[in-house]
């Protein structure tokens, strides 16, 4: 049967997890790829997490989070972006295409550019087919004992 | 894994909504054979009382000691059925719900997806709520009184405002009177009613309310603490200090005019007879409305802007120079029946209640008005001899595209307002920050306009951008709801969601110092770590997923429930049903 | 080179009976409104700033106000009850007044009782000379013929000379107003060729109105029309038809015809304006400065005085005829003596002098911009 | 009264304003109560049709040896400055010339003549008007009632009931949220309305101390300050918001199309509908109105019923009325827009391109009918009565040019006189929409004034020019059906041409008024409606929030046109006065009830304990 990839969402509980919400109300149809999970905001995603999911079997990883400026906590994002910077060339190092990690602006008001995220990040993701995982890094579940340590780009 | 807990699923058909395309029933089947699940069913509507009911039935004679619902969003029903688990003696924070309505039943149409996508979701869930730990909403006293920094009359509204409900407030006030600039002023626009009057009720009220403590000649040299638990070492003039407890503080520093010598082309400092607004509102109120020389002007003429919309000075609009101005053509009209007033200005900003009728009563009495080009100033120059007047003012006029020489005895400048120079000491003191003129930042301009980051720090009127008195006044009276808002509680309620540092794991590299848009963090040199201000905290995570060596938690955000959902979600995706 | 600023100029123009341009903040919207505002004439807003800002070196260059006609829809829509119309009215006094060499146009505007004074003086003059002259002449209670009263071949050459005499007055006047609008001028050359070229358009302008007709409201231009062509056939008429008209009993019917028509198209519009005014109809009839009343009601008495004294005459009772000719003459002589030149009537050379003066200088700076092109919108705001 | 050194010698002059407002007082009595005041040595009129003149003025001050004096009326201060110039020249003291303005103390009615005498015998005393009068303080409940569930009031609602007491928030509508719930993005910051709306609204919604009282309307007051008796008027949702689940099966059946109240009629809804997927209550309700089975009593159609999962479809439910004791109430009506097709020239109603703000914001709202794209109205054949409607087509073309009109209805003598404040900003926000989503599309704003006053407002106007959107100074004239689009003509006032182009759509800036039924509410409330129809506060420097009655507030665009920022804020300042009345247990009753009598032995008594420096600060020496 066709390839389904698997995508976990991480979804800030401000802007993008509402403006999912909103995409349901308006039902506004999408591919069932998207297994989301919600934290209070893009800053809280952890690289290690990014990095359990594609070991635990994602295809794709999708963070969410308030358009710039629109931080429910002033700044949040633009940590996100910063670690999703480091992440990315990470990811590259180990293997993975950088076209697995993807970064978003969803606000609250955004249903409809939400479903579209969607259909078009399964839709590459199937282009790119199921993840081939680096040796070292398919262990067992849990945080990898040299887990990359990523370093925080302090502000200013 | 934790097998000791035990807990009950309850899947929602809400109706059809989300049974039409999940099958609710398989979904059920598939968590209750998971090894923690000590109960699974599926209902109509978990909402409806019925369903409530259930869950808090379940609880009693399962002995469950953790809910997952899956149903619609979160947003829509967590406190619903947190209240179920509050009901039935458990702690709220022990449930998680499963959105299966929004993000799935409604956006998808095929159901062997939609019920599988459901099944994840749901079992992520059952993972997380496995490492749910019972949290406590977190409480801090309040302490009543309040420090108003500024005895302008932003200050002196949110003092009297929060006397007359019986606070006790401190009064700070650099000078050594209060009334700040509104003292300077003689009528208020655009009803042209007595500043002074209004200024002396205010101030009578806070001299002589007991509960105002007025400490003139003083400034606020320290803030320590956090919302309601404040400490504030208030410096005198003799250089004494006195600390004071309170559980709020207000910035109402107001404002120094432009200084519009600054602006060659205008020639104030040049020409005696060019004189700023506050000099006319001096004049006008002693009677003396004369030039230099003791002369009764013939030809005033206003020039607005000064100092404001300039990229060269400041970008932003000062908001009362135009309404002022209008007045002062008024005032003018009234002390020299005979003078002949011309008004330059680049538009109009009469839009305040009343405002229009002002522009459109000072037209009528002739006030001659003329359009520069924004920063384009005019340039003011002595006339030649046998000219009736003392100064000419030369302008390109927009409306007429001519070049204008206006006659003019006496020239007015409508200086701006700009942050006062010592208002990046105060945003250091009490932790809060600045724009790039200075002005204060509030949290949000339109959901908390007068909140700051730093919960229990206030700002109200000039220091946070200009506005005129009606507008000063109602954000006063804004900054005292606020406070009064926690008196009236006379507790601060910690969100029970907040980062927690684990002091043996903390390497002490400050990392999140930085990143704490709160500053809730403070690093401790003599333990060598970083400790979170629990009360300051808003739980967003970002340290959380910063800190290198793991030693932060984010209570009900922790790694390892997400972690365990990350699990719980991908477990069977590999595995289609 | 600055020009200085007039703040006293409103005040003049005040008794002009411009009231409220004080209000005018410049939306621009009278201009959009009006269909004669384009490309090269802007009005009335830019003329109103002129005069706001006391610029009567600008204003009295000023065409403008001669090409409006006032419809009244600008003030109805000014938002600010600026009565931009009734401003351009007042400000085509005040250039008839500028035009005016003696002055006597800027007396009569500013006050109504100088222009009364005068009326009343040249009536009772024209009175006294023509009794004075009659009784001479022969008697009064023969009307023409041997022995006639006031002959009419006498009166005549009273008219002659007095018709030259307005001529000139008048001539001075625009020649003053060329000199103002389009002489002064040195930005903008008129080459001379086109003076001959567009000449044509006086007499046409003149005679039909044609700008007038362009207003979206077509009546107050037809009312216009018709009492403008009655004026001018009487004049025609008494002009060079006298002998026709004169002589009778017998009604002469081919010149006759006209003269009746002419009398009730004078006494008809003269009326329809005078209860216009009263019950203020039009937005143009809103305002009224003295020199209308005056102007309409000396128009009025005139017709009527014409009427009564004709049908006497026609009627046989030659004394009443002669006694009513000269009250007659009392209104028609200070009527052209004093309105022509110097008052409202000067309009009849000034509008289509106008209508002259801007085609040329609109053709003059549409080709200096051909030159330099205009810039585009776009380049100037964004 | 303390001893003097010189005999004090006090002459009041009543002016008589050109607003016309005093026509309700008794000036005659006034005055008369004025000769009685102490140390009052003349009482007189100053000619309404002159201005006066410092030099008679100062022969008439010295004629009558007067050390003091006092200017009443409406708006006195107008003729403060030469009397101030007049008493010098005299020779007197400039600081003695005080004012009793009957306007600031809301004495514009006969109702409120004592406060025009209290004023007078302040003035006499030089004492302020808010020093010498305090209406009585009274018990008060501790619930309050807010009427209008727009920002303004759901931000007072969720102040106070934050603070633990009980409100009860009454909407008009199906839902809460107020106009700001149909906005797209607010300026400057252009952060989306609903992310900042949306979770206030829950907060609303799910807070135990806010009863949110939808559909309802405050039928009568009675009562005193303090503890008043209002009768609200619920009128049937028909739908039970308990058990509606907001599944939309009940919509699916209906079988009525009417225009959309929430997208201002660019979308069509059922007779049951929700306003918008986020409403709170979050269900749907019935329109009485256009319901097939409410027109025909219960003899058509009622498919709904049988469709509803929950049975919370109730058709046959009646309207009833709820009595609730309150001790404050804050009015929070907000505003509509004003009427663009009473300009008949700008084409509203016959052009289809021609769209009002309100109707811009729908469209290119990501949640409005075409998902935010901004496209021009397009012809189509209605599918049952075959006549040619006009729809917003997610397919349509774009418009190539968007033309903005500003002050439509607004600083304009023949419709609104004063400005409504907000159109400059949101009239730059539109031209920023259309710029970001139709880079190429040409964008003109049309103004007389460009009112960016706020922070950030200017910085933000510098952007939209960069942005490349044309500013033309001047005000529209008209707008024509051209061959292809429209035509708009306007003067550019600073280059002095007409400019006349094609254009295919154009914005109307419509101003504000009044809240329909705002009229009424005053009559209910007896508080006093200004000029323009806003309400009056009480004191428009210093109380911007009261009125005349105690423990009535007005908040938000109710009592004058503000922005979003002003409004939250002065929303934010009435939830102050209500918990500060609630802590404090008691309200000041309205100062309607002033004894003049009294504010005068008060103003005396406090003149006499007055500290011998004058009470207010005299020119500082800083600065």
């Amino acid at each position: 049967m066709e390839f389904e990839p698997t995508i976990v969402g991480f979804l800030c509980n401000w802007c993008s997890y509402t403006g999912a919400d909103l995409a349901g109300t308006a039902r506004i149809k999408h591919r069932p790829n998207l297994r989301v999970i919600r934290v209070m905001c893009s800053g809280r995603v952890d690289p290690t997490f990014v990095m359990q999911a594609f070991a635990s079997g994602a295809d794709g990883v999708m963070i969410c989070g308030c358009h710039p400026g629109d931080c429910h906590y002033l700044e949040g994002n633009d940590k996100a972006y910063r670690r999703f910077q480091l992440l990315k060339r990470l990811m590259v190092s180990y293997g993975i295409e950088k076209q697995r990690l993807r970064l978003e602006w969803v606000s609250a008001s955004e249903g409809e550019r939400f479903a579209r995220l969607v259909d078009t990040m399964t839709a590459e993701l199937k282009e790119l087919g199921p993840l081939e995982l680096p040796p070292d890094l398919s262990l067992e579940p849990g945080t990898h004992p040299d887990a990359p340590v990523v370093r925080e780009v302090t502000h200013g | 894994m934790n097998d000791e807990c035990r807990i009950g699923v309850y899947i929602c058909n809400c109706g059809t909504n989300i049974a039409k395309v999940v099958n609710a029933e398989r979904v059920c089947h598939r968590v209750a054979d998971l090894p923690e699940v000590a109960c699974a069913r599926t209902y109509k509507y978990m909402c409806s009382n019925p369903g409530q009911d259930m869950i808090t039935q379940d609880i009693k004679e399962h002995g469950l000691d953790r809910v997952v619902v899956a149903a619609c969003s979160p947003r829509m029903h967590e406190p619903t059925f947190r209240k179920a688990l509050e009901a039935a003696g458990l702690n709220p924070f022990m449930l998680e719900m499963a959105n299966i309505r929004e993000q799935c039943s409604w956006v998808h149409d095929d159901p062997a997806k939609a019920t599988a996508k459901a099944a994840d979701l749901t079992h992520a869930a059952v993972r997380r709520v496995a490492r749910h730990q019972p949290l406590e909403k977190q409480e801090a006293p309040y302490t009543p009184a309040t420090m108003v920094l500024g005895g302008g009359i932003a200050g002196l509204t949110v003092a009297v405002e929060l006397a007359d409900a019986g606070q006790h407030v401190h009064l700070i006030e650099q000078e050594g009177r209060l009334g700040g600039n509104v003292g300077r002023v003689d009528l208020t626009a655009p009803y042209l009613d007595s500043a002074r009057d209004l200024l002396a009720e205010k101030i009578v009220q806070a001299e002589t309310n007991p509960r105002i403590d007025v400490h003139l000649r003083s400034t606020l040299t320290d803030l320590q603490g956090f919302v309601g638990n404040f400490t504030g070492t208030v410096t005198h003039q003799d250089g004494s200090d006195t600390e004071f407890p309170v559980g709020s503080v207000v910035v109402c520093t107001g404002y120094h005019e432009f200084d519009a010598t600054r602006v060659e082309r205008l020639g104030y400092g040049k020409h005696l007879d060019v004189i700023t607004s506050f000099e006319l509102e001096q004049r006008l109120r002693s009677g003396r409305l004369e030039t230099a020389d003791g002369r009764v002007p013939r030809y005033v003429s206003i020039v607005h802007c000064v100092g404001s919309r300039n990229v060269k000075y400041h970008t932003y609009c000062s908001r009362v120079c135009c309404m002022t101005a209008l007045k002062y053509g008024h005032e003018i009209k009234s002390a020299l029946p005979e003078a002949m007033v011309t008004d330059l200005y680049v538009d109009m900003l009469s839009f305040g209640k009343g405002g229009e009728d002002l522009y459109r009563r000072t037209s009528e009495l002739k006030t001659m008005f003329l359009m520069y080009e924004k920063e384009d100033y005019p340039v003011v120059r002595a006339a030649e001899a046998g000219d009736d007047c003392g100064l000419l003012v030369q302008v390109r006029e927009r409306l007429s595209g001519e070049t204008i020489d206006v006659p003019a005895d006496l020239v007015v400048l409508m200086v701006g307002m700009q942050a006062r120079a010592d208002s990046d000491q105060v945003a250091r003191t009490v932790g809060i920050s600045q724009d790039v003129e200075g002005w204060f930042i509030e949290s949000h301009p339109k959901l908390a306009p007068v909140s700051t980051p730093t919960e229990g720090v206030f700002i109200a009127g000039c220091c946070q951008s200009p506005k005129d008195i009606p507008d000063t006044v109602a954000q006063a009276r804004a900054a005292a709801a606020m406070v009064l808002g926690y008196i009236a509680q006379g507790k601060v309620e910690v969100d029970a969601r907040y980062a927690q540092i684990d002091g043996d794991l903390c390497s002490g590299c400050r990392v999140c110092n930085e990143l704490c848009p709160y500053t809730a963090i403070a690093y401790d040199p003599d333990e060598g770590r970083s400790d979170v201000q629990s009360a300051l905290c808003k739980a967003c995570g970002t340290c959380v997923a910063a800190c290198p060596s793991g030693a932060i938690a984010a209570r009900h955000f922790t790694d390892e429930q997400i972690l365990e959902q990350i699990e719980g979600v991908l477990a069977w995706s590999s595995s289609q049903p | 080179m600055a020009i200085r600023a007039n703040p006293h100029l409103i005040d003049e123009l005040e008794k002009y009976g411009a009231q409220d341009v004080v209000k005018c903040y410049h939306c621009g919207n009278c201009s959009a409104t009006c269909p004669f505002s384009g490309d090269v004439f802007v009005f009335p807003r830019k003329s109103m700033r002129y005069l706001q800002l006391g610029l009567s070196s600008r204003l009295q260059g000023n065409l403008e106000p001669w090409l409006c006609y006032y419809c009244g829809e600008c003030s109805e829509e000014c938002p600010r009850g600026a009565e931009p119309g009734e401003t351009m009215m007042s400000m085509r006094r005040w250039l008839t007044a500028r035009y005016d060499f003696t002055g006597i146009s800027g007396l009569f505007y500013r006050s109504a009782k100088a222009e009364l004074l005068a009326i009343v003086l040249v009536a009772l003059l024209t009175g006294l000379g023509l009794t004075l002259f009659g009784m001479a002449q022969g008697d009064i209670n023969i009307y023409d013929g041997p022995g006639a009263f006031l002959p009419a071949e006498k009166i005549h050459v009273f008219d002659w000379v007095m018709a030259g005499v307005l001529v000139v007055l008048l001539g001075i006047n625009c020649v003053r107003m060329w000199w103002y609008t389009v002489g002064a001028d040195k930005e903008v050359r008129i080459p001379p060729g086109e003076y001959i070229k567009q000449l044509f358009l006086v007499p046409w302008h003149f005679i039909t109105q044609h700008r007038y007709s362009q207003c979206d409201r077509k009546q107050p231009w037809a009312v216009h029309l018709v009492l403008m062509l009655s004026y001018l056939t009487m004049l025609i008429l008494i002009m060079f038809f006298l002998h026709r008209v004169q002589h009778g009993p017998a009604i002469d019917w081919k010149a006759h015809a006209f003269g009746y028509l002419a009398a009730a198209g004078l006494v008809g519009t003269t009326i329809y304006a005078l209860a216009g005014r009263v019950r203020k109809t039009w937005t143009h009839y809103q305002h009224s400065h003295e020199t209308d009343w005056i102007f309409l009601v000396l128009l009025l008495v005139v017709s009527v005085t014409g009427i009564i004294q004709h049908v006497l005459h026609r009627g046989g009772w030659t004394t009443a005829a002669n006694v009513v000719y000269i009250a007659h003459m009392m209104g028609v002589v200070p009527m052209l003596v004093l309105e022509v030149p110097f008052s409202k009537w000067s309009h009849m050379a000034y509008r289509p002098l106008a209508m002259y003066f801007s085609t040329m200088r609109e053709k003059a700076l549409l080709a200096e911009e051909e030159t330099e092109e205009r810039p585009q919108p776009a380049a100037q705001t964004a | 009264m303390a001893p003097t050194a010189s005999p004090k010698k006090i002459g009041i002059f009543f002016s008589h304003a050109d607003t016309g407002r005093l026509d309700g007082l008794d000036i005659p009595r006034i005055m008369a109560f004025a000769r009685e005041l102490p140390d009052v040595a003349a009482v007189e009129e100053l000619d309404p049709e002159a201005r006066p003149d410092p030099k008679i003025l100062a022969e008439t001050i010295q004629r009558l040896q007067l050390t003091e004096v006092v200017i009443a009326g409406d708006t006195p201060g107008g003729h403060k400055p030469v009397f101030t110039r007049a008493m010098v020249m005299a020779g007197g003291d400039p600081e003695l010339v005080r004012l009793a303005s009957f306007g600031e103390v809301g004495a514009a009615t006969g109702a409120a003549e004592n406060s025009a005498l209290a004023a007078v015998a302040c003035a006499v005393h030089g004492v302020p008007f808010g020093l010498a009068v305090t209406p009585a303080r009274v018990p008060v409940h501790p619930d309050t009632l807010v009427i209008g569930a727009g920002v303004a009031g759901i931000e007072t609602a969720l102040r106070i009931a934050g603070a633990g007491h009980k409100v009860h928030l009454v909407e008009r509508a199906a839902t809460i949220g107020g106009h700001m719930a149909m906005f797209d993005k607010t300026f400057p910051t252009l952060d989306c309305a609903a992310c900042i709306l949306t979770p206030k609204m829950v907060a609303a919604g799910q807070h135990e101390n806010i009863d949110i009282l939808n559909c309802s309307e405050v039928q009568d007051v009675g009562g005193v300050a303090g503890e008043y008796k209002v009768r609200v008027l619920r009128r049937a949702r028909r739908v039970d918001p308990e058990a509606c689940v907001a599944c939309h099966a009940c919509r699916d059946v209906c079988p009525v199309r009417v225009p959309s109240e929430f997208d201002e009629g660019i979308v069509e809804r059922k007779a049951i509908y929700m306003a918008f997927p986020q409403a709170i209550p979050n269900s749907y309700v019935v329109d009485g109105e256009n319901c097939l089975w409410v027109k025909s009593e219960g003899k058509k159609c009622g498919a709904c019923v049988k469709k509803c999962p929950k049975d919370a479809i109730h058709l046959d439910e009646e309207p009833h009325s709820e009595e609730l004791t309150v001790g404050n109430i804050v009015v929070a009506t907000g505003f509509d827009t004003f009427d663009a097709e009473l300009i008949e020239r700008y084409g509203y109603g016959k052009l289809p391109n021609v769209l009002t703000a309100l109707e811009f914001e729908r469209l290119t709202n990501a949640s409005g009918p075409t998902g935010g794209r901004i496209v021009t109205r397009t012809a189509r054949r209605k599918r049952k009565t075959k006549q040619e409607e006009w729809v917003f087509d997610t397919e349509a073309p774009a418009p190539r040019s968007v033309a903005i009109i500003h002050c439509v209805g607004s600083r304009d003598q023949n419709h609104n006189p004063y400005c409504s404040r907000v159109c400059c900003m949101y009239s730059l926000k539109f031209a920023h929409l259309v710029k970001e989503k139709l880079p190429d599309a040409a964008c003109y704003q049309f103004y007389i004034d460009m009112r960016a006053f706020g922070k950030g407002y200017e910085e933000f106007f510098e952007r939209i020019k960069d942005e490349g959107v044309f500013v033309v100074r001047g005000r529209t004239a008209r707008i024509e059906a051209g061959t292809d689009g429209m035509v708009i003509r306007g003067e550019d006032v600073v280059h002095d041409r007409i400019r006349e182009f094609p254009v295919d759509m154009v914005l109307l800036a419509v101003g504000l008024e009044p809240a329909r039924g705002a009229q009424r509410l005053a009559k209910v409330l007896d508080i006093h409606p200004g000029c323009d129809g806003w309400f009056t506060e009480l004191n428009y420097n210093t109380d911007p929030t009261a009125t005349n009655r105690g423990g009535i507030h007005v908040a938000g665009v109710c009592q004058g046109p503000k922005d979003i920022p002003d409004t939250v804020a002065q929303a934010s300042a009435v939830a102050a006065r209500v918990l500060g009345s609630i802590i404090s247990g008691s309200v000041r009753v309205g100062r309607d009830s002033v004894s003049p009598e009294e504010a005068a032995d008060t103003a005396a008594r406090l003149a006499s304990i007055k500290t011998q420096e004058e009470p207010w600060p005299s020119e500082p020496t800083h600065t």
